[in-house]
């Protein structure tokens, strides 16, 4: 999958929560094309910055050929994405990825957790409704504002917090065997913390359902030439994740 | 407006080069530009056999540049033979294979291995500064670099291109030690050793501890070895380090390269190769110069 | 939070020094900050007789770095004891005589000259690209850089830190050269040499051709080679290149370094100092560090 | 003269000319020390850059606090920072330099060229009513905006462009003899062209006029510690353009 090069204007840029941004971009091709779990690799608007910053797509309108992305402040390049304005021209390289597998029959589950959340996202605005299930987690109610970007034609929508200062107190791992033993989930979609996405895999193996992970790696080229964003796969072996994938079948990767 | 140029015996539309490790093998970029207007291909450096490469993060940031640690992960020369270079005949740009070996041998090995219809030159990488062997042990001494081009001349009928490391005390001596041992031309430079550390953690950002400087703060060092080996030798020089621009691949060529490689402007953006060779052309208009060639070597000094 | 340090027995109250260079003669800042809150001052190399530098540009941009070509303009001993000195000693704040010779035997000259009271250590600059003598030529040969360091401690009374050039194969050999030699301290590392040319004109932009690079471009060579040479030597380091920011000094201390230096920084702001030393403190009390020398050489691989 | 890092909001950034841009800023500090032929060292607003920029005060409001400057876009900084928008925040090192002698008693006599104008526009801000001639030069009649800017209470503005497109065709320099002639002239102070400022200079002599111009060189500090902007003495060794200048005695620099 090729993306492309594209210059977007800024449509909406706004804090959601302590550290935590969504910005809205016009990138008519990108929306086209862009597919839940794949990402856009974001020029930072500093000559001395030369590396992208790959982030998930949380949503499109492609009628209106608008990308939607969230993002966490939590270094240099995204301080500074931080700082851009609405109307301010910013540079994308996308769509890019593979992209989770939403079954034409049967039921989604959906795992995310902090910024992870948002290509789970995506992914539930894509469903049909009633066919997904979402189970998001945060430090505490500062990062329950997620839960009102997700559309109210989903199955069921489950919060928790580490705190317990919103929804159930705990992590989203601990609530997945009740959601897996109803027995209606065919696909699992997870992307998060590493070992939320192992407990997932493992948790969806337990109950033969297929899952899907998206794996983060530093990232230089994100076109699947510089290696530098390798992943082992358990055959033995790599796989770039800027472009095998960053969505895996679990089976396939070492989590 | 001539943009062609013939660099030690290859015919090239332009002489914008992609730079090795920064383009894959080529047709990885063939829906982000035509390929058959980049003026040659210098693909991932090629082992004998696959190499793996590094554990743990292999690329950092720093100010206008990039540290990688890659180590060379390469599928081998035998799926290049076999996958990529087929796949490359379709498209009229010619193949530098980028090679390395773990020892003088397997560089002749390799060179041999690589001299087959469809590679238009070699490029010894005798400068990695990435990988414990086949890397810049071999570039940092000048009689173990002439040693690694002998053999390599030795074992193929192909254009040898030998890559140095800048990693060095005097760049000349190594230049001059790889004329003599039979190098058809000489790139320069590889990437400057160098280290990023995470303070909160302390630990070093990249998996192999050290990695590669690349990008526009190693500019001015390149340019500098440009001009130094430019003094030095009698054979043609590719040159890079950091050019992003137009007016940087004419900087390069005025100090004394015949051709350039783009790497790290790549990575920031996969059309960089098609806007810098765009720009050069508009800069050779916009300052009379009918033949890009005759731009090489002018520094009025 | 401790902020002091000792460096090889000079007592200062932070371990942020002014560079070489980048900070005059001191006095020239006393209105930019309080000057004996700065660790201490290495004012800008003095020689045996007053210096003219070089003619033409003497200083460029490049990308997140600066080439400059002073060629070591000084005033000279004499000028700097009889003026600069007592107008320095109103201020709490030791001073580093950074010091040049146009010989090895001038090098001890300039030294003896300088040991007098006020003067709290000497540091010889065997590493500057921009002179044909007294520069960089002493500081690529381990030999040289030997007899150099020899010949000036056998003339001082004073610590002498020596600092060396970049532009070496390998810098722990001339580490380990200067330290048996009886060096007191290392600093490192002095500019990268380098090279801007004006396509439009087809000139270099310096007028001395080529100069040294320094600034955040080079940090990522700086820290690698202070995380070399604290593995090579057991005397006390001062490390510099690059540094903008108190993080970008505690990575320089956790790679090894006793103390920094801060020099392209001034240029860029003349309350730079002041800023970093700040921060750094700021970083030590947000990291639960309760003394500034305790993360020196705890990088962890 | 000590300047002082302060940071200012942009009030007021537009084009004046073809690539010349005016820039308001409020520098409460700055604009109450600030004197005719001092400069603003100008931080440009992009990590990779790391020299500051010099360039002239062209007239200060110190009662609002305001200084101004204009400049030409001629490189990568000035092309960044005509990029800076109104409500921007710009970081300025200043006041430093020399300035220029405005005698107590008589008249003075300013002539300048090119972006070399602004120091003289300031100078004729500050003079008294009636005191100061001016003659300017610039390329042709896209650059004669400068001559709005001065003030009506000048004795004479006298304009000057190589192609004769607007004023008198010709350089500066050969309107000179005719002002000096006059013999009211106490003083003489020049920005502009090299070869502008020798001849001025020279004029200036045959009358026995004493005459000040201000120099140009690449500045690393500004501040007078790094050595890299210096100008030979007549008397043999160097100034520091920064410290010892911008602005010097005619009879004392090597023009
Ligand atoms: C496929 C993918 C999708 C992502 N989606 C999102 C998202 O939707 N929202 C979000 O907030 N974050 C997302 N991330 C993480 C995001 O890329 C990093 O937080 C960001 O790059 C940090 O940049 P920085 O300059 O602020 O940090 P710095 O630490 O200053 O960055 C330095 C370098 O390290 C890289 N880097 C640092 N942290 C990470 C990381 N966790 N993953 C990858 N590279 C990193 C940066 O890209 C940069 O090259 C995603 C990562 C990947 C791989
Ligand atoms: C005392 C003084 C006052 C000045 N006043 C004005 C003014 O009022 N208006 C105006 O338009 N210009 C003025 N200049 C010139 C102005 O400083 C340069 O045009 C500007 O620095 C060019 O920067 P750049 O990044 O666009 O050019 P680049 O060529 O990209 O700059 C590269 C480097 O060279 C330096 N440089 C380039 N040209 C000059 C130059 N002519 N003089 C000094 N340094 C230069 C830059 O500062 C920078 O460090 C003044 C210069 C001096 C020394
Ligand atoms: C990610 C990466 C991988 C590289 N891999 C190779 C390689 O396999 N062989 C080689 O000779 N050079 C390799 N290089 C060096 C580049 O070809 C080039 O010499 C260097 O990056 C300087 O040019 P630049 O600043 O334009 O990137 C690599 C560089 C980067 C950034
Ligand atoms: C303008 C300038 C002048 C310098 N002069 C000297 C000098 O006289 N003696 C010296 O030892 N180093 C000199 N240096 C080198 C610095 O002291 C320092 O080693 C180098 O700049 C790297 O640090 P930085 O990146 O913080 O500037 C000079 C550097 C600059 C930029
Ligand atoms: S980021 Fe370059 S191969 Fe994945
Ligand atoms: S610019 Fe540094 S001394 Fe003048």
């Amino acid at each position: 999958m090729t993306g492309m090069v594209e210059k977007g204007i800024i449509i909406r840029h706004e804090k959601m929560g302590p550290d935590i941004w969504r910005m809205v971009i016009s990138l008519p091709l990108t929306a086209k094309k862009a597919k839940p779990g794949q990402f856009i690799h974001v020029k930072i608007n500093d000559n001395s910055r030369l590396l992208r910053r790959p982030i998930s797509i949380a949503g499109t309108a492609p009628g209106k050929g608008l990308v939607e992305i969230l993002y966490r402040v939590v270094g240099s390049g995204t301080q500074l994405m931080s700082e851009m304005k609405e109307g301010d021209t910013i540079d994308c390289l996308g769509p890019l990825g593979t992209s989770f597998t939403i079954p034409e029959e049967g039921e989604i589950l959906g795992v995310g957790g902090g910024v992870g959340i948002a290509p789970i996202l995506f992914t539930a605005r894509r469903a049909k409704p009633g066919q997904m299930t979402v189970v998001i987690g945060g430090r505490n109610k500062d990062e329950v504002f997620w839960k009102d970007l997700f559309p109210k034609t989903l199955k069921q929508l489950i919060v928790t917090t580490d705190d317990g200062s919103y929804g159930i107190k705990g992590f989203t791992v601990s609530v997945l065997p009740d959601v897996m033993k109803q027995g209606t989930v065919r696909q699992v979609a997870v992307c998060g913390p590493g070992i939320m996405m192992k407990k997932t895999a493992e948790i969806a193996g337990e109950y033969g359902v297929p899952c899907e992970v998206s794996l983060e790696r530093r990232m230089g080229c994100g076109t699947g030439t510089c290696m530098a964003c390798v992943c082992d796969r358990k055959a033995g072996g790599h796989y770039k994740v800027c472009s095998d994938g960053p969505v895996f079948d679990a089976a396939e990767v070492v989590l | 407006m001539n943009m062609t140029v013939e660099f030690c015996g290859i015919k090239m539309k332009s002489p914008v080069i992609a730079a090795s490790g920064t383009f894959g093998y080529g047709i990885e970029y063939k829906d982000y530009m035509d390929l058959n207007q980049v003026g040659a291909i210098s693909v991932k450096g090629l082992g004998l056999t696959p190499w793996t490469g590094n554990k743990g993060v292999r690329i950092a940031e720093t100010a206008s540049g990039v540290l990688n640690c890659i180590g060379l992960e390469n599928p081998g020369v035998e799926k290049f033979l076999s996958y990529y270079l087929p796949r490359l005949k379709s498209y009229d740009v010619p193949i530098i294979a980028n090679m390395v070996g773990r020892n003088v041998e397997e560089y002749g090995k390799t060179a041999k291995a690589l001299t087959v219809p469809g590679v238009s030159a070699l490029e010894v990488n005798i400068s990695c500064p990435n990988v414990t062997n086949g890397g810049m042990a071999f570039g940092t001494d000048p009689k173990v670099a002439a040693q690694v081009t002998a053999e390599v001349k030795r074992n193929t009928t192909l254009p040898v291109i030998v890559k140095l490391s800048p990693n060095v005390t005097d760049i000349t001596a190594v230049a001059r030690a790889v004329e003599e041992a039979g190098a058809d031309a000489i790139s320069l430079i590889n990437t400057l050793m160098g280290m990023a550390i995470d303070a909160r953690t302390r630990r070093p950002v990249l998996g192999n501890v050290t990695g590669g400087l690349s990008g526009p703060a190693i500019k001015p060092v390149a340019l500098r070895m440009v001009w130094q080996v430019r003094k030095a030798v009698h054979i043609p020089i590719c040159g890079m380090g950091g050019i992003m621009t137009g007016t940087d691949a004419a900087e390069f060529m005025i100090a004394g390269a015949d051709t350039v490689q783009v790497g790290t402007a790549t990575l920031a953006s996969p059309n960089a190769i098609p806007r810098i060779t765009g720009e050069l052309r508009k800069w050779c208009e916009a300052n009379q110069v009918e033949d890009v060639n005759s731009i090489v070597n002018t520094l009025k000094i």
